[in-house]
């Protein structure tokens, strides 16, 4: 009995040191409370050590007030240049999936192309000529709770002005609720959740397509072919379950009948799954087509099996595969049988690349850091390239390390031409804080750029490098004169 | 009644003060000891549990004993790992049927020739010298053991032991749960081993009167503890006094 | 105790099969009072089936057991344990990774799931220092040598303070030293008026201590009676030295 | 007073309570770090509790995390299409594990060891991927989102007052909830364990047919065990995911399972507390393993190691292990398991709090030889006087 | 088509049923065409399965790193297959073989031994949680040293131009009749009968084999003949590693590589063992194809399209944990 009571001695005690331990060190609440700011201001430099004890009460109930009208406050980014510190390194965060179950493809392809960005802005000396930029990577492992986590690391740990990157949606849903919160600005750039700029917050741009796009896009390309029937294949995640329905309803709108197989990914054997569409598929009239929604590595492995299992491209069968399918020497290496096979990517093509010197550069900077000379970046690499520019960008525009200027800044580009010149095409944000959304369009379109490029490819030859093969749709960038490549044959043009 | 064994003739076999347990501390033979002569049965009687078993187990090795000596042939063989104690000569029965329930006839006695398998001439005659012992086994090589029955199965068991011509086999209740007229011959059997082949037999048993009437010299244990032992015709003299109390 | 202080049990043509085996070939007997009642029989005659299946934890493939005007055979063993029959096991069977005290409160629990830990304690250290065993209380299970965990089982048993007492080879590996405090422990519960079924391959303390024998063989009662009288019966001997006309064998 | 080693223990624990309250205080009310906290003592409830069934009863189950994912669902849907309140939904979703809990402890009841753990894998898979199939149902993959707790007025004046920085962050009602379960849950098992249901756990663990014949009800415990360690699996994960927000089914896969045996038995899954102090030590390891600070110089001479899976970051001057400080931890988990099969914290706990010395085996053994050579004749002589068989005691 | 009773029909959503009947027709090709792709792939998961088994026979433990193993075995293909260009693939297969069989073997002797040798306490926990750490130990070293990037070895073989009529092949499918069917698989599954048929020789006409039986059926008889049953462990254990490595050295061509590939791969050995019964050989074959069938048409047959093959390893996993709790024997089993 007597350990009883002193244990909760004890605990009574501690919580009475808690009640009475002094408030959070003056240097936090100076970094941390608006109301410091002005207070600062008024306290010389010499004598600043003095006066803080004398500042701190009040600054005390200050905070207790500033608490509870806005209740997070832990963000330490410094707000203006003087408070960069001797060296002058501007820290930008980028969440990354680097370990499974995120994708670590994406992931690293994006660290890749974040430490090019870096040594682009660095090498005129960094931002406004004298502020070079420093990213902080964070493993964010495509969990919902890492990406919390993470955020918050970037943000209250290592201090960052802004965070641009992500390739998981289900963490940058997450990272988009304490970049909010915290008040700092967040360039998302392979997340295609729609939610993620329907919450329309204040500091959350995307470049990257919303998957309502994709689907979009997905559902005229086969409406243009004539289908009648598409099977959607689509991965048993946070990805595909939306993005298949969403497909499955655009499709719909456009009078074509679709079923969704979902494929759990853990599993790898796909066979029974093809069987299942062939049998469907052979019971359909007219064109019919397979689009496969499934990610990563798994996709090669599904398109394998399907050709193998007798679901191959033919003349009323259009098989688009997934858009990694992109990199053709993965892609060669693990569907050799993969002929005629077409695909959607999301970002430019070598084709639309030519002309922008931007571009240029970064995938040949890209393919020396891969040492992989075939490698033509993968869209989320652009996009974590031009994030990062973008967000440089702002805060060169802004000449300032606020968040409400940086926003203001990215704002500032509103219009096709009057927007910034990236790697994959001119950023512009139609709607945002001084332009909302208007009713007739969806939530999403919120800091969203609008027009990323979604075009469908084909390859037709064996082993083909992505960068001549043909984009048959959409009409105005096609580059083989053809809408579809039938199986067997070549095309009429040939880039 | 109590003789210092070491005095007495030619032991091929000694155990001395031996402490063994099947827990870490629990020991079923407590200080036993045992000797036993070339060419002789020796035979180990006592009520159920007392040890002998364990005493056999331990001789072979399965059990580590905690205190005690075991010498062979006057060398220690403590430090013999049980799967080569077969090597120095001793081969050992145990009570419960050990047998290789699904595998044939031919092979669980092919397997008793495991130390000399790669000799195919010896192994071929042993073979063939066990199923002139037993030529039941020889109609029924293909079967698993495990639809004979279960004096074909101790059958199986003594051919495979005698595959490899052990100097001292150690028997562990042999005749457990066989008919009478299998009984004599298992019997008979082990008194033709030592009979005709000069073969040191330990044999632990529950039959006493049979046991008896083949034993050359009779150790008695009580819980653990050498009781009474002496040649069997002192035994025999007052069998009651032996085991009655 | 029942309530009207007798102890009976009765076991009715118990019969247990296993497969094609035959353990137990209906056997039938009856102890009532307080009685000290020796189980032997050669191996495999039975005896730790029917064990088994008086405390529950084998059910007979024919036959009843009835305790204290009570069918038994469908209970499950705890509740039979706490109907009052206690048992040992032949392997001693401590709690290894408890301290001695522990396996002295678990059936002190059962029995008196309200009782203060303190008084259980002191009861549970009386019986411990008559077992000699008390200076171990704190000890793991595991550390108490072969002969103190058989001390430990026999004082465990007492602090579920049951009616009938069945002890398996209480002896079996056991110092004599410690032989002779289970001498004592026998004698102790014997006095306080409970049956006792001792199973002991030790013809001495059997015939010593018994009042009453029951020989099992091959799954049958063979002898049921006084030690004096069973000790002289010639179907007794007969399964355990074997037949003299069986002389013809060899 | 005579000092006794138990006094190091209770001032160790006093000290690991003040250690608890003032956590968020120690690492500068850091969001991050205060997150860590929370999430550290998330596994520290469910190790313990963990252990609770396999340490104590000796259930090796590989459900726990299955359990904690059904807690969660129950309450998340329980919210969404039932329209509880978020602490409603708690008690309801604990509830829901806990008869769960039963069918499957009932289930479990005649498997053994590795039986009992191959069921409960199936179990768990089954669970996990219904759950990830059932896309309309529980959201699929996409996880189910619950509501924050919001404490009545008074209860938030009342904490604000005791804790001043209270609102310094989002984290520290999270924590100071999470501290307050742990403390809680660990208390209740603790108090558990002690009590005759404790004694009755270790004895069916030890041997469940000798704990039968002792009257201990062995079923009733088995599920007892079961059902108390899955509602406490269940609470922990109802509560830590209304703070963090979402659940998504990966958080049930057996690799986390794994995570959690890991945690318990390098700590000790004999000890509740051991299992408990064993997960806040790896988690807070982990968490600081994936980037060690290491000077410049040293990490130019680390650059190799890019090729092995680590990476080296000049700039941050920090190597990060990656996937090398899991294999660290595989690699402790074995060396535990094969030489202190007891863990690393409980035998420290245990010698803390042992009362009385142990006597060698080896030491006994002597004694009990010394004893034979000295009264054998003794013993002889009288076991001879007690088995006059004329004298049949009485 | 379906004779199931009618409170059985409305228990399993009937009209969904009859929504699938709508959607597509279930056709007598379709359903053998179910049961071939089972029956291939049921051949390789039976080649895991036995290395379990003989593991499980010989030492009593269920090695919960048996996937672990597979994953390994598979690496070691692509490995040797994307470093050396043009190196025989049978080969980099008998390699992989090997490799594996040496660090199931090694593991053994440094933490298996000493529970068979009786220095560990409490063996049976420790067995599951031992294996179950160098699981999780071997995932990381492979992540480590791989990647997390899913590796796929090129195929080394491609059929050869055939038509019969009936069975004609492309470079990648063999077609019977109507029915494809992968090459990669054929191939796989017929090496894994290569594999399994010298297993069988191996276990029934070899000294060895004898040894390695009659440990598993007594162990204190098998010492009684002179067998040493702790090298008998260490090779028991080596070659049920072998096995599983061998499994996915042959699978590595078909499915992409993960570190984590072996996890769905054990869970699978476990179901198929507890099926066939634990330790018994004739068990894990039988089991392997009754898995394989079954995921099969589980998947081809239920009646939601999208959830179907989600639902794949339910399938599976259901039948297990009803057999583990109605039946622990399993089909074939021979002891507990």
């Amino acid at each position: 009995m007597k350990r009883w009571v002193l244990l909760l001695a004890v605990l009574i005690v501690a919580s009475l040191v808690l009640a009475a331990c002094p408030q959070p060190t003056p240097e936090k609440v100076i970094e941390t409370v608006v109301v410091t700011k002005e207070v600062e201001k008024v306290v010389t430099k010499e004598v600043e050590k003095v006066v803080t004890k004398e500042i701190e009460k009040v600054i005390t109930k200050e905070v207790v007030k500033t608490v509870e009208v806005t209740p997070a406050k832990g963000k330490c980014a410094p707000e203006s240049f003087d408070q960069l510190g001797e060296k002058g390194v501007i820290k930008i965060g980028v969440p990354v999936p680097l370990s499974a179950p995120g994708s670590v493809t994406g992931g690293q392809a994006m660290q890749i192309a974040a430490n090019i960005a870096v040594n682009h802005i660095n090498e005129k000396g960094g931002i406004m000529g004298k502020y070079p930029v420093d990213v902080v990577f964070y493993d964010t492992s495509g969990l919902p709770e890492r990406g919390r986590a993470g955020a918050e690391y970037l943000i209250t740990q290592e201090c960052v002005n802004a965070i641009a990157g992500e390739y998981h949606s289900a963490a940058g849903v997450q990272e988009k609720e304490v970049a909010h919160q915290y008040g700092v600005l967040a360039v998302f750039a392979e997340t295609w959740n729609d939610k993620i700029t329907a919450a329309q917050y204040p500091e959350v741009f995307r470049i990257a397509p919303a998957s309502s796009m994709v689907a979009q896009a997905d559902a005229k390309f086969f409406s243009d072919l004539g289908v009648k029937w598409v099977a959607i294949v689509a991965e048993n995640t946070d990805y595909g379950v939306p993005a298949s329905e969403a497909t499955k309803e655009r499709l719909g709108k456009l009078g074509i009948e679709s079923e969704i197989y979902l494929a759990e990914q853990g599993t790898q054997d796909f066979s029974a799954l093809v069987s299942r569409i062939v049998q469907d598929v052979q019971q359909r009239e007219g064109k019919k087509g397979v689009l496969v929604l499934i990610t990563g590595e798994t996709s090669y492995n599904f398109e394998e099996q399907a050709v193998e299992g007798g679901l191959a491209p033919a003349e009323d069968l259009i098989f688009v595969a997934n858009q990694v399918a992109a990199n053709h020497t993965e892609f060669w290496s693990n569907v050799p049988d993969g002929n005629y096979m077409a695909f959607r990517r999301v970002g430019v093509v070598p084709a639309l690349t030519k002309d922008n010197p931007v571009a240029q550069r970064f995938i040949e900077d890209y393919k020396k850091a891969t040492k992989d000379p075939d490698r033509f970046p993968e869209s989320y690499a652009f996009e974590q390239y031009d994030a990062l520019m973008l967000v440089a960008a702002a805060i060169e525009k802004a000449q300032s390390l606020k968040t409400e200027d940086l926003i203001a800044a990215m704002e500032s580009w509103d219009s096709r031409e009057n927007g910034f010149q990236g790697a994959q095409g001119i950023y512009y944000f139609l709607y945002g804080t001084k332009k909302p959304v208007p009713k007739d369009e969806p939530a999403w379109m919120w800091h969203q750029w609008p027009d990323p490029a979604i075009l469908f490819l084909q390859y037709w030859q064996e082993g083909q490098p992505v960068d001549n093969a043909c984009v048959i749709w959409p009409e105005n960038y096609r580059t083989c004169g053809t809408d579809y490549i039938v199986p067997g044959t070549e095309p009429p043009v040939k880039p | 009644m109590s003789t210092n064994g070491a005095a007495r003739g030619n032991y091929i076999l000694e155990v001395e003060d031996l402490y063994v347990g099947y827990y870490r501390d629990l020991n079923i033979l407590q200080g036993v000891h045992m000797y036993a002569e070339k060419g002789k049965i020796t035979t180990i009687l006592g009520a159920n549990g007392v040890g002998k078993s364990t005493l056999l187990k331990a001789i072979f090795g399965f059990l580590r004993p905690n205190a005690g000596d075991i010498r062979l042939n006057g060398k220690s063989i403590l430090d013999t790992p049980t799967h080569k104690r077969i090597t120095l000569g001793l081969a050992y029965i145990p009570q419960h049927m050990s047998i290789f329930r699904w595998m044939s006839v031919e092979e669980n006695i092919l397997l008793g020739g495991w130390t000399f398998r790669h000799d195919k001439e010896r192994l071929r005659r042993k073979l063939e010298e066990n199923f002139e012992r037993f030529p039941i086994l020889r109609e029924k090589r293909k079967q698993p053991v495990g639809e004979l029955s279960g004096g074909q199965q101790r059958m199986v068991e003594l051919a495979r032991t005698l595959m490899t011509d052990p100097e001292v086999i150690l028997v562990d209740e042999p005749t457990a749960g066989l008919a009478k007229l299998l009984k004599r011959e298992v019997y008979q059997m082990l008194r033709d081993l030592r009979d005709n082949e000069g073969k040191t037999i330990v044999l632990v048993d529950q039959e006493i009167r049979h046991a008896l009437r083949i034993a050359d010299y009779v150790y008695i244990l009580d819980l653990g503890r050498n009781k009474t032992e002496g040649p069997v015709e002192e035994i025999v003299a007052d069998l009651k006094k032996a085991f009655w109390i | 105790m029942s309530q009207n202080g007798t102890i009976r049990l009765e076991v009715r043509n118990v019969v247990k099969n296993f497969g094609g085996l035959q353990a137990l070939a209906g056997v039938s007997f009856t102890i009532e009072g307080p009685q000290l009642v020796g189980l032997i029989g050669p191996n495999g005659a039975g005896k730790t089936t029917l064990t088994n299946i008086i405390t529950g934890l084998l059910k007979p493939t024919k036959g009843e057991v009835w305790f204290n005007g009570r069918r038994i055979d469908p209970l499950r063993p705890y509740h039979i344990a706490r109907l009052g029959i206690g048992r040992t096991f032949q392997v001693t069977r401590a709690f290894r990774r408890m301290t001695v005290l522990e396996n002295m409160l678990a059936p002190g629990l059962v029995k008196h799931p309200y009782m203060s830990r303190k008084e259980l304690e002191k009861k549970a250290l009386e019986i411990m220092k008559f077992l000699t065993i008390d200076h171990l209380r704190y000890e793991m299970g595991s550390n108490l040598s072969g002969g103190q965990q058989k001390l430990l089982e026999l004082a465990r048993l007492l602090m579920l303070e049951p009616d009938l007492i069945i002890l398996d080879e209480p002896f079996a590996g056991v110092h004599p030293k410690l032989q002779r405090t289970i001498y004592g422990y026998i004698q102790r519960v014997r006095g306080e008026g409970k049956a006792i079924i001792l199973i002991s391959h030790d013809m001495e303390s059997i015939f010593t201590l018994s009042e009453r024998l029951i020989v099992l063989n091959f799954g049958e009662v063979i002898a049921d009676g006084p030690p004096e009288v069973v000790k002289e019966d010639p179907q007794v001997i007969e399964a355990y030295l074997g037949r003299d006309d069986e002389e013809d064998l060899i | 007073m005579k000092f006794r080693r138990i006094y190091i223990l209770w001032a160790l624990t006093a000290l690991f309570l003040v250690g608890l309250i003032f956590y968020p205080r120690l690492v500068n009310l850091q969001p991050y770090w205060v997150l860590v906290g929370m999430t550290a003592l998330f596994y520290a409830i469910l190790a313990s509790s963990w252990s609770l069934l396999a340490g104590y009863t000796g259930q090796f189950s590989f459900a726990h995390m299955a359990f904690m994912g059904l807690g969660t669902y129950a309450a998340g849907i329980l919210i969404r299409d039932m329209g509880f309140a978020p602490w409603q939904a708690t008690i309801g979703g604990v509830l829901i594990t806990g008869v769960v809990g039963l069918i499957i402890g009932y289930l479990c009841l005649r498997l053994r060891a590795v039986y009992l753990a191959l069921f409960t894998i199936a179990f768990a898979e089954i669970f996990r991927l219904v759950v990830k199939a059932e896309v309309k149902f529980t959201g699929g993959p996409n996880g189910l989102e619950l509501p924050t707790y919001t404490f009545p007025g008074w209860l938030q004046n009342l904490l604000r007052t005791i804790v001043p920085f209270w609102d310094a962050n989002v984290y520290i009602p999270a924590y100071y909830t999470m501290a307050f379960l742990f403390v809680a849950a660990l208390l209740f098992m603790f108090l558990l364990v002690r009590s005759r249901f404790g004694i009755f756990f270790r004895a069916v663990r030890e041997d469940e047919e000798a704990a039968a014949a002792l009257g201990v009800h062995v079923v009733n415990t088995r599920v007892l065990a079961f059902v108390v360690s899955s509602m406490i699996a269940g609470f922990a994960g109802i509560v830590f995911h209304h703070f963090i927000g979402l659940i998504v089914p990966d958080q049930m896969q057996i690799g986390r399972m794994s995570l959690i045996i890991a945690m318990a038995v390098i700590g000790g899954s004999q000890n509740l507390i051991g299992a408990a102090l064993g997960a806040i030590f790896i988690h807070f390891s982990l968490e600081w393993l994936q980037q060690i600070p290491l000077p410049t110089a040293v990490l130019q001479h680390l650059l190799f190691l890019n090729d092995w899976g680590f990476s080296v970051d000049l700039h941050a001057g920090v190597l990060r292990t990656n996937a090398w400080r899991m294999v660290g931890f595989g690699l402790l988990l074995m060396l535990t398991l094969r030489f202190w099969q007891n863990g690393l914290i409980s035998p420290i706990i245990d010698w803390l709090a042992r009362r009385e010395a142990v006597e060698s085996v080896a030491q006994r053994f002597q004694a009990e030889r010394d004893m034979d050579a000295v009264d054998d004749v003794q013993a002889i002589g009288s076991q001879a006087e007690a088995g006059n068989p004329q004298e049949p005691t009485s | 088509m379906w004779p199931l009773p009618d409170v059985l029909l409305h228990a399993m959503h009937f009209h969904m049923w009859l929504d699938a009947l709508f959607k597509f027709q279930i056709t007598g090709t379709y359903i053998v065409r179910l049961i071939l792709e089972g029956l291939l792939i049921g051949v390789i998961y039976a080649l895991m399965a036995l290395g379990l088994t003989l593991i499980f026979s010989v030492l009593n433990i269920v090695s919960f790193a048996h996937g672990e193993f597979y994953m390994i075995g598979g690496y070691v293909v692509y490995a040797i297959l994307h470093h050396y260009k043009g190196f025989p693939g049978l080969l980099a297969i008998v390699v992989a073989a090997l490799v594996t069989f040496v660090i199931g073997a090694v593991f053994e002797r440094l933490f298996l031994q000493p529970m068979a040798k009786g220095q560990v306490e409490r063996p049976s926990e420790y067995a599951i949680l031992i294996t179950f750490g160098l699981s999780f130990f071997l995932q990381f070293v492979m992540l480590g040293i791989m990647g997390p990037f899913p590796k796929k070895a090129p195929r080394f073989w491609s059929f050869p131009k055939i038509d019969l009529g009936f069975i004609r092949t492309t470079k990648t499918t063999l077609f019977l009749g109507n029915i494809p069917l992968s090459g990669g698989r054929i191939f796989a599954a017929i090496i894994a009968l290569l594999a399994l048929a010298a297993v069988l020789w191996f276990m029934y006409r070899t000294w060895t084999g004898w040894a390695l039986q009659a440990v598993s059926q007594d162990r204190n008889a098998a010492a009684v003949v002179g067998i040493n049953p702790l090298n008998m462990n260490t090779l028991a254990f080596g070659m049920g590693a072998m096995l599983a490595g061998l499994a996915g050295a042959v699978l590595v061509t078909v499915f992409s590589w993960v570190p984590w590939v072996g996890v769905p791969a054990s869970a699978k050995s476990f179901v198929i063992i507890v099926l066939g019964g634990m330790g018994s050989i004739p068990g894990s074959l039988v089991g392997g194809l009754i898995l394989g069938v079954v995921e099969s048409l589980g998947t081809g047959l239920f009646p939601d399209p999208a959830r179907a093959q989600a639902y794949r390893d339910v399938f599976g996993l259901v039948i297990f944990a009803l057999v583990l709790w109605l039946k622990p024997t399993g089909l074939f089993g021979r002891k507990l």
